[in-house]
């Protein structure tokens, strides 16, 4: 009991884990559209907890305000939207499932490799922390501050490119709604 | 005749039927029915089922009745009596029915123990000829109609020989209704005379019936009076044949004739616009009107002239009739008569005056007959108002004129409807037009005469406003408007039958009837009125004075 | 003295406690003194008193003292013959009101997606009520325990629950959940007027989201911290008064308030902003298929998250747990911190008096704004959102950062 | 792939905001209203046949349970129909408590509009506010004839009785206090943005489609138009009474609003004209015991809380009995715009819609 509540970040982390996983889980097998967004948000939630539990508080914090609470209300906000059991019975949903399962397959050897790699392979005895530049800097700052010094330090450049990218997201949507509009 | 025992097999289910009906001799406890001790000679309350004691003398002939009733209102039967002809009963009136009971073994009849008591329901010839008998008397009067309703176990004794039975003519003796009635109306409208439908069931009414008692008649499967079920035969076994669930069910003495069953479908509902079969519901019965009050100037005129040439030759009549008078008197050498006086028209003392139709003055209307040339067929004012009454084919050009001539200018239609006149000749609708012009602060009303069926042109490319007036007016009159949007009904639902405001339309409902609980002898529309509220834990006997 | 895990663990428990028996004390009375604020805006007496009995009428006792409500009738009647405490006759109405509710009967609809259906209410409650793990009522402990006490002597009993560096945006990303409640148990329902009003909250919630967040970044940056505690103390204190700098600051905080005010209204969806239970138009909105218990978990969590919003404008815009707002304390402090008059110094310490006072003074304003005002239309709600409110806070955005940069 | 698709949507008959038993099917493309058709039926309890098996007497009582906000002005408009129906002269005094309790009808009948249609737009308190000044108003009514509601008050041929003793001193009390009312509730609304934003502009009717469509009443003058029953066929006492007509141009919902505000304060303008000016003399016409009616056909128009009231009688020769009677019921033609008004508006366009129409479905429906 009381290696467990030492640990208890640690246990939380793989707990969380493996929520997110079922949650992601459910995602893909619900036979009801809502009932994957439910599922996507738990999974959102409990990656949210993993950072958390690895006291990565404002990255948590971020994940839950963004994707819970922005980008999946969106994705459920279309799919409720929409009258999903219509095109089921059309077939137009879930065409895709022979070519699914070799590209998971393939995944999952791909990232089984790498998290093997990761988790028993050199690397994994070295500890998890932020990089050498940063350690000092993080000494008596809170977290937020740890995490835009390294965007808008470190990474500016993949960051602006980042926000080109979902810039042109955005007028993509723009043009696409207004073309289906008129 | 009396009834001198009274007394309670075994089997009591404690149902109150008995003390409802007969409270001075029934009493229910909470196990069983009790004979009273105030009834009884020994003076003791028991079932009374061994000792089988008198009652008191001066209760026999006086509670005949009511005991009669509660054995026949028993559902288990269990209520036995003997019942005696005594001199002194008023039935000693009934000279024919004495003798058909006196010819029985006195007393009349005690089923022998394990007799059984529900067989001699069906063998309907001892029982006709019972009722054959007692048939005969029918027209006596008998003060109360119980004692015809003789015992069961009377079945059990030697049948008296029916002295008057005629068996050539064949009779319903029983009818009743099997589990299952789906109250479908249709019996009651075959034979309104024997059948009741109520909202849950259907019941064999009191008047045909030899114990007087209105129910389903399932468990009883009492008699019907003979005469009745002679005159009913046929109607009787048209429901039976026309019911839908076929459970209706009857015992014939004789032949029965061969009736065809009518149809109760939807289709000879459906057949006419609105079926007014008075038959099918007597309740709806509609008193149509005689007259036909359509204002109009020209019968105005024609009746004022008719009313002073009345009074001329009355007057006339009068003066013509002292004259002989006179003549008379003179010759007889009597005084003369008064002469006549002209009766004066009396003194109107009231703060009210007919407002009579004057002749069109009014530019509007003047206007209007020359534009419709011959398409008016009246123009009146009355009461202040403008009438201008039109041929169904100028209607459209007449509110053409009336919206968008320079000089009338009739912006708004604001009402719209129509009058069922069912008493007249050539048409039997008008519809008016009620207009107004906002600009000259006038009104004017346009008014078309419609025949049965004929379709009117709608109005509502003129005045939009007409719209939901004319729905109106076909949902309650069923008068059609070609050219209209949406010909629908507005106010009732699509499925209904009829249109609400004709004359012909009854004010009561299908099934709808007044319940007259004076008219409730045997209790069963108030049980049935309680059961509906249920108990309330209300004690509805009545308070005795005692 | 530090604690051992375990003393923590318990400490904490007790914490939890406290808040959630503060937070669901004042819900059902903040639905009391809704019925009082209401009905004393709208010339009539609110509740005075219970209807009838619990069991006791169906039994035939018609004596109304023997049943529990009848009971407390008699005695809610005898205060009312007292001037100032006759306001609290009917007060029994939240008790009344939390058993009806729990003694409803719970009806699911046949169509309803049930698992859904249930899930709803609970995700909406859940996220209304985690909020309060971060809010802050009292800087540092509230008391300590006293020493003989067992197993905890000696130890602090902290006035919140964490304290994390990151505090606001916790509470903005927990309460961003809250809207699926209302999404899901209005898709759940499967019926017209509650999707009609679901899909109207959640574009109402997701669009001032953004303002209310834009408009609480003014005193963070203002500050430079995303900490409870921290803000309202360097609020208070750290920065100091510097001329025209001061002055701006104050300014765009009171401006700052309104905003979030008006925000905060329409995320906890009261009126004039609430649009998802128009009851005129969407007969009851997202929970017309609500019944019972689920129903009051809705309910509840609107009232918990009125109190959230309350909670955070005062400890961002109205100075926390200090007494004067809008970051006017340091010029208070600097007159009265040395002040003889012991009250006068005391009031320029923090306590968490001042912190419940304007909570309670911004729960009064929800509930007199609800009696005042109609209802906005739907298309105007998103205009004032989109084409007012983000520029506005935007701005002032802008000027804040200016602001931080000059001082 | 996806297209949009219209939902339909049932707004009654059992919902919040329509005011009785009506049933509006929207067709909605996302809030927007493509297609309204307002349903309704669903209280009729065929009172113009129950009134043709009435006398003219019992009739009476059923105008009542028509427009129940407005009973009074609905026994008006019957007493004055079967007045001129047989041509019954009434006396003076009798015209002029019947204008006077006319208009105070009218004015319960605009408190009830206003605190509703103020719910319906969001905003509870002027409800409560315009109710206490209209169970005020019910009390005189109860006082003058022991109804609040279904008051029956009138007579054929004037009045049952004089005005009770007291009831003047009732009036005038209330009067005294009735202009600062109207001023609070004005206070809460007029100038309130979110009202003004929820009511300009919102259910335009303009005059044109007003007069097509036949609406009348206040709908009609807050168009422009100056039609009004009491001004341009002066029936009652009102021709001898000093009051002006209301008129705003907009035609939406605000100027509604405005037009009622107004034409309560012409209300309490006649009130007090007819409580000065009231003449001696008897209330009641000198009638046979039984009314028997000749031939003849008349529609009698006044200008009911909500517009044009139209009684239309056919007589027959003898008859105690109505041999036609017809209501053109204001609320039922006005409801006819209703699509007009809201199509290819927002769904709480509707709300606001209907209750600026004021309509009561007793009327409607009949």
């Amino acid at each position: 009991m009381e290696k467990l509540l030492v640990n208890i970040g640690q246990n939380l982390f793989v707990l969380f884990g493996l929520l997110a996983v079922g949650g992601a889980g459910v995602l893909i097998f619900s036979k009801s559209a809502v009932h994957s967004v439910i599922g996507f948000l738990f999974s959102m939630i409990c990656v949210a907890g993993c950072f958390l539990s690895l006291q990565a508080e404002f990255l948590g914090v971020a994940q839950l305000l963004v994707y819970a609470g922005g980008i999946v209300v969106l994705f459920l906000f279309v799919v409720m939207l929409v009258e999903l059991t219509k095109y089921q019975e059309k077939g137009i949903f879930q065409t895709q499932t022979k070519f699914a399962i070799p590209l998971v397959g393939a995944g999952l050897l791909i990232f089984g490799g790498v998290f093997r790699a990761a988790l028993f392979g050199a690397s994994a005895e070295d500890a998890l922390t932020l990089q050498q530049g940063l350690v000092g800097a993080t000494e008596n700052l809170g977290n937020a501050q740890a995490v835009s010094r390294g965007l808008f330090a470190n990474f500016i450049l993949p960051f602006e490119i980042l926000s080109v990218i979902l810039l042109v997201a955005l007028v993509g949507a723009i043009v696409l709604a207004k073309s289906e509009r008129v | 005749m009396a009834i001198t025992k009274v007394w309670i097999e075994e089997g009591c289910i404690v149902c109150n039927a008995c003390e409802a009906e007969c409270p001075d001799v029934f009493h229910v406890t909470e196990e069983s029915c009790h004979i009273k001790g105030d009834s009884r000679k020994d003076g003791r309350e028991s079932e009374n089922r061994d000792e089988k004691a008198e009652l008191k003398a001066d209760l026999q002939s006086s509670l005949e009745a009511s005991i009669v009733a509660a054995a026949a209102a028993c559902p288990v039967e269990v209520i036995k009596y003997d019942q005696v002809a005594s001199a002194d009963a008023p039935g000693s009136a009934e000279p024919a029915a004495a003798p058909a009971v006196i010819a029985s073994p006195a007393p009349v009849a005690v089923a022998p123990e394990g007799a059984p008591t529900a067989a001699p329901a069906v063998d309907a010839d001892i029982e006709n000829a019972v009722d054959a008998a007692l048939g005969t008397t029918g027209n006596t009067a008998a003060p109360v109609p119980a004692p015809s309703a003789a015992p069961r176990p009377v079945a059990a004794a030697t049948p008296p020989d029916p002295p008057a039975a005629n068996p050539a003519k064949p009779r319903v003796t029983k009818v009743w209704i099997e589990d299952g009635c789906i109250v479908c109306n249709a019996c009651e409208a075959d034979s309104p005379e024997v059948f009741h439908v109520t909202e849950t069931t259907c019941m064999i009414k009191p008047g045909v019936r030899l114990d007087g008692k209105e129910s389903e008649n399932r468990v009883e499967k009492n008699g019907l009076k003979p005469e009745d079920g002679e005159r009913l035969i046929t109607s009787i076994i048209t429901a039976s044949k026309g019911c839908p669930v076929d459970v209706i069910k009857y015992e014939v003495l004789g032949d029965a004739p061969v009736v065809e069953a009518k149809p109760h479908d939807a289709a000879e509902v459906a057949a006419g616009p609105f079926v007014l079969d008075y038959k099918a519901a007597p309740n709806r019965q509609v008193v149509m009107p005689k007259t036909v009050p359509l204002p109009s100037l020209h019968t105005y005129q024609e009746e004022q002239k008719a009313a002073v040439a009345a009074d001329g030759a009355k007057w006339a009549k009068q003066q013509a009739d002292f004259e002989t008078a006179k003549a008379k008197a003179l010759a007889e050498g009597k005084d003369a008569p008064k002469p006549p006086v002209r009766a004066v028209p009396k003194k109107n003392e009231n703060d009210m005056e007919f407002p009579a139709p004057s002749e069109a003055k009014d530019p509007d209307l003047l206007h209007l007959t020359d534009l419709l040339d011959g398409k008016v067929s009246q123009a009146f004012e009355q009461s202040g108002e403008l009438i201008l009454q039109v041929h169904p084919d100028g209607l459209i050009e007449t509110l053409m004129f009336c919206k968008g001539d320079a000089s009338l200018r009739y912006e708004m239609l604001v009402d719209q409807t129509a009058t069922h006149y069912p008493a007249a000749e050539g048409f039997a609708f008008s519809v008016v037009y009620q207009l107004i012009s906002i600009s000259r602060h006038k009104r004017l009303r346009v008014r078309v005469l419609v025949k049965e069926g004929q379709d009117l042109e709608s109005a509502v490319e003129i005045y939009p406003s007409a719209n939901w007036m004319e729905r109106e007016i076909y949902d309650m009159f069923g008068i059609r408007f070609t050219g209209h949007p949406d010909m629908t009904r507005i106010l009732c639902p699509e499925d209904w039958e009829g249109h609400p405001l004709r004359k012909e339309y009854p004010t009561l409902g299908w099934g709808q009837r007044d319940i007259d609980f004076r008219e409730d002898r045997s209790g069963v529309l108030m049980r049935m009125a309680l059961e509906k509220a249920g108990n309330m834990g209300i004690n509805l006997k009545v308070p005795k004075a005692d | 003295m530090t604690p051992t895990l375990i003393q923590y663990l318990v400490i904490s428990l007790l914490q939890i406690v406290a808040v959630l028996g503060f937070v669901m004390t004042l819900v059902p009375l903040l639905t009391f003194a809704e019925r009082k604020v209401i009905g004393y805006v709208q010339v009539r007496l609110g509740a005075t008193r219970v209807a009838g009995g619990l069991w006791g009428a169906q039994r035939g006792r018609t004596h109304q003292s023997r049943t529990i409500t009848g009971g407390l009738n008699g005695f809610m009647w005898w205060l009312g013959k007292w001037p100032v405490i006759s306001i609290l006759r009917g007060l029994p109405m939240f008790i009344a009101d939390a058993l009806k509710l729990l003694t409803k009967e719970d009806i699911v609809p046949t169509d309803a997606d049930k698992a859904v259906f249930v899930l709803s209410p609970a995700l909406a409650m859940v996220a209304a009520f985690t909020v309060f793990a971060a809010i802050s009522f009292s800087p540092g402990a509230l008391f300590y325990f006293p020493a003989k006490f067992p197993f905890l002597g000696g130890l602090p009993f902290n006035g919140f629950l964490t304290d994390i560096n990151v505090g606001l945006l916790f509470i903005l990303g927990v309460a961003s959940v809250g809207v699926y409640g209302i999404v899901l148990g209005a898709w759940a329902s499967n019926s017209k007027y509650p999707l009609l009003g679901g899909l109207r909250s959640a574009a109402q919630i997701v669009s001032y989201e953004v303002p209310l967040t834009l408009s609480l970044l003014v005193p963070v940056v203002l500050t430079g911290s995303l900490n409870f505690n921290e803000m309202s103390t360097r609020m208070a204190a750290d920065v100091p008064v510097n001329g025209l700098v001061g002055i701006g600051r104050s300014l765009l905080m009171f401006v700052g308030f309104f905003v979030y005010t008006t925000c905060g209204f329409a995320e906890t969806n009261r009126t004039p902003f609430d649009l998802a239970e128009a009851e005129n138009e969407l007969v009851a909105g997202f929970h017309t298929e609500y019944s019972g218990m689920k129903f009051s978990f809705f309910f509840l969590s609107e009232y918990a998250s009125m109190i959230t919003v309350s909670a955070l404008a005062s400890a961002f815009f109205l100075g926390g747990h200090y007494l004067l707002p809008f970051g006017l304390q340091p010029a208070w402090n600097h007159f009265f911190q040395h002040s003889p008059y012991a009250i006068l110094a005391w009031t320029c310490t923090p306590s968490i008096l001042w912190f419940l006072l304007k909570i309670f003074f911004l729960l009064f304003v929800f509930l007199w704004v609800r009696a005042t005002l109609p209802r906005y239309r739907y298309d105007q709600l998103m205009n004032v959102g989109w084409k007012f409110l983000i520029p506005y806070t935007l701005v002032m955005f802008v000027i804040a950062a200016l602001l931080r940069y000059a001082a | 792939m996806f297209k949009t698709e219209e939902m339909e949507i049932n707004l009654g008959p059992q919902h919040p905001s329509t005011h009785g038993v009506l049933r509006v099917k929207l067709h909605l493309d996302g809030e927007t209203v493509v297609r309204c058709v307002p349903m309704i039926g669903y209280l009729h309890r065929g009172v113009e046949k129950i009134c043709e098996n009435k006398t003219f007497f019992q009739g009476q009582v059923w105008t009542d349970r028509t427009d129940y906000v407005a009973s009074v002005s609905n026994n008006l408009g019957w007493a004055e129909g079967v007045e001129k129906l047989f041509g019954i002269t009434v006396p003076r005094r009798a015209h002029y408590i019947r204008t006077m309790l006319t208009e105070l009808n009218r004015i319960t009948s605009h408190l009830l509009w206003l605190g509703t249609h103020a719910l319906d737009i969001g905003a509870m308190t002027v409800f409560l506010y315009a109710f206490r000044e209209r169970e005020e108003i019910l009390s005189i009514f109860e006082a003058f004839c022991g109804a609040r509601l279904t008051t029956t008050a009138f007579r054929i041929g004037g009045l049952r009785e004089d005005i009770p003793p007291g009831l003047e001193k009732q009036v005038r009390a209330f009067q005294a206090r009735f202009l600062d009312c109207i001023e609070e509730y004005e206070t809460l609304l007029t100038e309130n943005r979110i009202w003004k934003k929820r009511t300009i502009g919102v259910a335009l009717l303009n005059a044109e489609d007003a007069i097509a469509l036949g609406v009348t009443g206040p709908v009609l003058r807050a168009a422009g138009s100056t039609y009004d029953i009491r001004k341009v066929f002066p029936y009652a006492a009102y021709a001898e009474m000093d009051f002006d007509v209301p008129t705003q141009t907009a035609g939406d919902t605000y100027a509604r609003y405005l037009v009622r505000l107004e034409e309560m304060r012409q209300a309490h303008r006649i009130v007090n004209q007819c409580l000065d000016g009231l003449p001696e003399g008897p209330v009641m016409a000198k009638l046979p015991k039984v009314l028997k009616s000749e031939v003849n056909e008349v529609y009698h128009a006044i200008e009911a809380p909500k517009g044009e009231l139209g009684y239309y009688f056919v007589g027959e020769k003898g008859g105690v009995n109505p041999y036609r009677m017809h209501i053109r019921a204001p609320s039922f033609i006005n409801l006819q715009a209703l699509p007009k008004m809201v199509e290819g508006r927002l769904l709480a366009d509707v709300i606001a819609a209907i209750g600026t129409l004021d309509v009561v479905l007793g009327e409607v429906d009949r």
